[in-house]
Formats: C-alpha cells, structure tokens, sequence
C-alpha cells in the first residue's frame, strides 16, 4: 500500500485496517518476514487516522467559528 | 178472680171522677207554666195542646182551651200590654196561665184557661231585643245612621211600607196635604210587613232603596200589637238600616216601648204622620228660618254648600296634585331606568372590549413565548450537539485510536518474544542431540547394522554392535540381553 | 264605571270613591296604565258631586223664590 | 318585538322589560351580537314609556282643563 | 379562513375562536410553521370583534344620542 | 442536502432532522468520515430553524405593531 | 548448502528448514552418519534465523520511536 493510497484512505477503513493487522497479529498470520512491512503500514495508518481526526476537527471548527458570530 | 168484689161501670167511675175534680178544683183558680204545643180555633173556642218538657223529653201534656165567652176579657188584659191573643197562642210560646182542671166524662181531662199572663211573653220580647242590641253594638252599628247628614231640604223620599195599610196612606197623605211643603217626589218600595217573609222583605227594601237618588228613606207602619212590632227588632233588618248610608227615618205607631230600629235609624217618629211632618217641617223651618231676607237666605245656602263642596274641592285638589306627582316620579323612574341601562350598556361594551384585549395579548404573549422556547430548544439542542462532536473529536476517537495503537505493540511485542523464545527453544534441542556434545561428554551411541536398537524387533544375540565414542568406534558381538 | 252609573251614584258614595281614588293616588297604587282611566273617573265624580251640589242649590233657590212672596 | 308589538305593550310591562334588559346587561347574558337589538329594544321601550307617561300627562291635562272653567 | 369569512363571523363565534387559537398556544399545540397565520387569523378575529364592539358602541351612541334632547 | 434544500425545509422538518443528528451522534452512528457533513448540515438547520424563529416572531411583533395604536 | 546460501534465505524457509531438522531429529531419521552435519545445519539455520528477528525487532523499534514522541 502506497503513501498515496493511503492517504486516500476513509477514516473508518484506515481504523479497520489497522485492527485487521492488530488482530492478525493476534492470530499469528504474519510473518516476521512482513512484520516490519505491517508494522510500518499499521503506523502509517494510525497517522492518517490522526490526520484525519485533527483535520475534522480544525474544519468542525471553522464551521462553528464562522457560525458562531450568528 | 172473686165475683164477690164491687163492680162498677166506665160511667160510674167517670162520674166519680168529674164529682171529685168538680169539687176538688172547679173553684180553684191554679197558674201554670208550659208551652203551646199545637192551637186551633173553632167557633170562636181555642183548643191547645199544652206540654211540659224537661231536656227535650215531655214530662206532661194536656188539653187546654179558652172558651168564646172568656176571650173577650183575656183579650182585654192583653190589649193593656199592646199583644193580642193571636199574638200569645202561637205555637211554641212559653206562656204562664191560670187554669181550672175540669173532668169530663167522655173527653177526659182538660184546662180551661181563665187568664194568660202578658209579662212572660214580654219578657221574652224584651230578652230578644237586648241580645240584639248587644249584637249591634258590638259589631258598631248603632251610631252609624245618626252620623249621616240629614240636610235641611229632603224632596226625594223612599217609602218602605204596606200600601193601603193606615199607617201608609197617614204617611203619604200628610206629605201631598199640608200647608208648609208639598213639593216631594216619593218613590214607593213596597213591603208586606205582616207576611211570613217580612223581615227578609224590608231588609231587601231598605238595600235596594240605598242604591237610588233619593235624600232619605221613610220607613212607615201603622201600630200593631208588640207582637206585630216585634219584627222591628229583628237583626237583620236593623244590619240593613245601619249599613245604609242614606238617613232613615221611621214612622212606626207604637204607644209604649220603642223598637230597636228606631234606635238604629236616623230619626224615630211615633207614627207615620209625625214622620212626613219632620220632613215637611224641617224644610218649613229652613225656609221660615231664610225668610226674612233673600241675601241672607242666599248667604246661609252659599254657607251650607261651600262647606260641602269644600270636601269636594279638597279631594279633587288632592287628586290633581298627587297625579302631577305620580307623573313626574314615574318620569324620573323611567329616566333613572334609562340612564341605568345606558350605563350598563357602557360598562358591558368597555368590559368586552377589555376581555378582548386581554385575550389577544395573551395570545400574542403565548405565541413570543413559543418562539422563545423553540429557540432555546434549538439552542440546547445545537449546544450539545457540538459538545458531543468535540467530545468524539478530541476524546473518544483519539482514545480509541491510541487504543489500537497500544493493543498492535503488545501484540507486536508478543509475537516477537514468542517468536525469540521458540528459537532459543529450537537451539537448545539441537543441542541435546548434536553428537558431538553428547562424546563430549563421556555418552556414546550404539548401532546394529546402522540402525538405532530401539528400533530393531528381530533377535539381536550374535548380531554385530556398532558403538561410536569420542576418540573410537566400537565393533562387537551381542552376547545375551538383559531385560 | 259607566256614565249613567256614575250618574246614578249618590253623593256621599260618589265622594267616596272619589276619596278611595284620592288615596290610592297619594299610595301610588294606581299605575300609569290606569291613571288616565282613574283621573277620568275622579274627574266624572267629581263633576257629579259638583252637578248634585249644584242642583241642590238649585231646588234651594227656586224654594226661596217660589217662598219670596212670604 | 315588532314595533306593533312594543306599541300594544303596557306601560308596566315595558318598563318590567326594560329593567329586564338592564339586569341581562349586569350579569352579561346579552350576547355582543344581540346587543344592538336590545339597545334598539330598549330605546324603543324607553320611548314607547316616554309616550306613554306623555300621553298620559296630556289626557290628564285635557280632562282638568275642560274641567277648569268649571 | 378568508377574510370574508371572518367578516362574517359572529362575535360569540370570533371570540371563540380566539379563544381557542390561544389554548393550543397554551398547550403547544401550534407548530411555528402556522404560528404567524395563527397569530394573523387571531388578530383579524380580535380586529374583526372590535370592529363589531365599535359598530355597536356606535349604534348605541346614535340611539342614546337620538334620544338625548328628548 | 443542498443550501436550498434546507431553505426550503419547514421548521418542523428541520428541527426534526436536526434532533435525528444529533440521536445518531449520541448513538454512535455516525462515522468521523461523515461528521463534518452531518455538523455542516446540523449547522445549517439549525440556522434555518433560528432564522424562521426570528422571521416567525419579526412577522408577529409587526402584526402587533400595526395593532397597537388600535 | 553453504553459509551464504543460508545466508540469503528468508526467515520462513530458514524456520522451516530448522523445524523440519529438529522433526527428523525427534524421529531418529537421520543416520548417525549425517547427524554431525544436520546439527550443524540446524544450528545455522537458527542463527540466521535469530539475526533476522534481531533486525526486525530493531526496525520496528525504531518505527515505533519515531511514533512514540508523537
């Protein structure tokens, strides 16, 4: 998965994904070969994630502000 | 029974009888009391029942008679006291007699009456006459007639009397015939006043009397015996004379007692023609009395007339002056009513106009306060609302995110430890069975044709034991085995 | 009350009347309804106890005159 | 009321219903859509009683006056 | 309601209604979306039954005053 | 929902809408993906709402108004 | 296979060369003869294997710190 895909990626879907290799993980399905792969995904999402929430909220923010004088 | 006792016949019994009474009592005069029971006359001789009774039962009866030869004195003696025998032998009367007791042989016993005594019926009469009084005055009758005005001058007359009758044609006569006055108008009520139905007859006279244009009523009769005046007496025609309201005057012949009309009545006169005389007298005295001058005859008329129609002025005067008030009071009611309702009218208007007012403020004050209440909902509502995306914000999703985040290192580290245990694990094995370690230490390992004995099922005795040590490789034989 | 009752009405009764009237005036018992009526009556009344009077005079006078010679 | 009705009515009467009309007005029974009528109603027992006490006072004078030269 | 409709109403009948608009504001049973034609309708009702007030105070003044200078 | 969608909105509607949003944020169902939309449009409705309020109760302070000299 | 080939192999192949060894071990499948060479095998196996885990214990550390300060 690129930066640029990720990037890309929904809130909800980034979130789930990061579950997805947290609980394969769990499961033993990935293989110290990929783990560092994953790993590095899994923070990539995490960050996009962040991103995101921060991003939502800076634009929530605006909405209220631009609201608020009202 | 004995035929030896003494016999005698009916007529000899009788004949001892009437010899015994004759002689007892024929020239015995006795007074009796007892009441007439039944009276008739024949030929002159009055045959009477007479009784004795005591609480409505009889306790004695006998015949009684006045012979025609007695009547005449007994008449006599009761003509002195103004009654006749007519009068006394009624039917019922209580009278007291003296008596001769006469014995006959074939009629028995009977009284022959010599005297009747006049005080008793007469004082019956006069027992009557003061009850009735007493009556009259107790319901305030007796002065009322003689309250009445009885003017100077009284041409129209009613004359309640007997047409034909003595004391009637006295009466008119002495009005049409006499030198004063002449000039009267009578109106004739007729009444029989010796009939059964007289008292009823002058009462309805004197009633309807009252009700023409006339100045005085005469009430004439001429004499009679008490008994015959005695209907004079009676209530109901005294009631009839007090409550007129014209002056009486009565003309009844009576030498002695008055009758309680007369008592009652305007006026009483001994007889007839007295009465027609106050009338004709009283208008010659009027005029003899204005006779001597004209004016003065015309002052004293005025006099007389203004004192009368003064009463009138004053009770027209009245009238006039309480219509005026009735008038304007009923005006000022009326306006008051009308201003009333005028005010009425003004407080309902205002007061509608004041509800109305109310009620559309407070509708209007409701429908401010709605929207005052939907915006501080929506506010409320807003308010929380972004409370909650700045909670999910900056709480709940960050968390949850660090969550995850947390749970993929501890995983993470689990699986790395697991995996680092496994091959340290793995390592320590191989060590177990690598060779060279185990000739290291002093162990060293047996074979049968390559293969490890335990593996080995047919007989081993004889065969050849390859044995691998550190420093040498064993070649022997299996001699026995031990188990 | 007719005319010709009044008229045959004696004087004291006619006075009387008249009085009863007279008192239900001054009580004000009579009603406006009925007030014409009664002043009428009064009036009537009045008039024939005045006619009365009159006439009473009158026979008084021709008495008199009939007695002047005297 | 029709007028005819109002002019048959007695003076008693009337003012009964007059002071009728000002009792509803005090406890308000009278409707606002019915009040113009009773006004009308009133004025016109109002006048009907006027009428009434005049034409009496006139008759009463009429009868005193013809009465007078007496 | 047009406003012939209210022209025609009765007073009892307006005032009723009034009545009636301001118990469902009472008990909110007004949404705002109706909330200014209600409050429009109660106002021509109000106006409607001070027109029928004036009307009849003015009726009543002409009839009081035809009656004054009697 | 566009800008005159909303405009468009009754009052109830829109307090409605907005009172679903904000049951749904409550509830969790709505994603971080969807919220600024869903603040967006809460915002707006409930603008929306405030404006009709302040219009609703403008219009009426105005029918008022032109009562009061009445 | 020489220390180079070892060398080149991924964690999973290398893993699995080591567990099939040690299974042949636990079940005396190998002859006395290769056994020296087999145990030797095996422990280069799991060396090589050892060193990978090294390194990505290592490279995860160090994506995880470049996160942890965040």
């Amino acid at each position: 998965m690129t930066k640029q895909e990720i990037k890309n990626l929904k809130y909800d879907v980034a979130l789930e994904l990061l579950k997805e290799i947290s609980q394969k993980l769990e499961n033993k399905e990935i293989s110290i070969d990929d783990l560092t792969d994953q790993v590095q995904l899994a923070n990539q999402l995490a960050d996009h994630c962040k991103g995101k929430l921060k991003a939502t909220e800076d634009e929530i923010k605006k909405i209220i502000q631009t609201d608020a004088p009202d | 029974m004995k035929n030896d006792t003494k016999t005698y016949t009916l007529t000899q019994l009788h004949t001892s009888i009437e010899n015994w009474v004759r002689e007892s009592f024929s020239t015995k005069e006795i007074w009796i009391t007892c009441q007439i029971a039944k009276s008739n006359e024949k030929n002159g001789h009055y045959y009477l029942e007479l009784v004795d009774s005591k609480e409505g039962t009889r306790t004695a009866q006998a015949k009684g008679m006045i012979w025609r030869t007695n009547y005449g004195s007994i008449q006599k003696t009761l003509q002195d006291y103004g009654l006749n025998v007519s009068d006394v032998l009624k039917v019922g009367l209580e009278i007291r007699i003296s008596v001769t007791v006469s014995f006959h042989k074939v009629f028995g016993m009977s009284l022959v009456i010599n005297t009747v005594d006049p005080s008793t019926i007469l004082g019956d009469i006069e027992k009557q006459k003061v009850a009735t009084r007493k009556k009259l005055q107790t319901e305030g009758l007796m002065d009322l007639q003689s309250n009445l005005y009885f003017g100077p001058i009284n041409k129209r007359i009613a004359l309640i009397g007997s047409p034909n009758t003595s004391g009637f044609e006295d009466f008119t006569t002495e009005l049409r015939k006499n030198a004063v006055y002449t000039n009267f108008i009578v109106k004739i009520f007729p009444v029989g006043v010796q009939s059964q139905g007289a008292v009823m007859e002058i009462a309805n006279a004197i009633n309807e009397a009252s009700g023409y244009d006339v100045d005085a009523i005469a009430i004439v009769r001429g004499g009679g015996s008490k008994m015959d005046l005695h209907i004079f007496n009676h209530y109901t025609i005294c009631e009839a004379v007090s409550s007129c309201n014209i002056p009486i005057i009565t003309g009844i012949g009576h030498e002695t007692d008055s009758c309680l009309i007369d008592e009652v009545s305007h006026a009483s006169m001994k007889t007839p023609t007295a009465a027609a005389e106050l009338f004709y007298m009283r208008i010659g005295m009027f005029l003899a009395a204005i006779s001597d001058s004209n004016k003065q005859i015309q002052i004293q008329v005025r006099g007389l007339l203004a004192q009368t129609s003064g009463e009138l002025q004053f009770y027209s005067g009245i009238l006039y002056a309480r219509v005026d008030e009735i008038l304007q009071a009923n005006k000022e009611a009326l306006q008051q009513v009308v201003q009333n309702l005028q005010y009425e009218f003004n407080v309902f208007i205002s007061s509608s106009k004041e509800r109305l007012n109310d009620q559309l403020y407070y509708l209007q004050q409701s429908a401010i306060d709605h929207i005052r209440n939907e915006q501080s909902f929506i506010d409320t509502t807003i308010g929380v609302f972004f409370n909650n995306v700045h909670g999910l914000l900056s709480e709940q999703a960050p968390e949850e995110l660090a969550r995850q985040k947390d749970l993929l290192r501890i995983r993470l580290s689990f699986v790395l430890g697991t995996t680092r245990d496994f091959l340290n694990f793995t390592r320590q094995k191989l060590g177990l069975v690598d060779p060279t370690r185990l000739f290291e230490r002093g162990y060293t390992i047996s074979t049968v044709k390559g293969e490890d004995l335990n593996k080995l099922n047919e007989k081993l005795i004889d065969q050849e034991l390859t044995t691998y040590s550190e420093k040498y490789t064993l070649i022997s034989t299996i001699k026995a085995i031990k188990k």
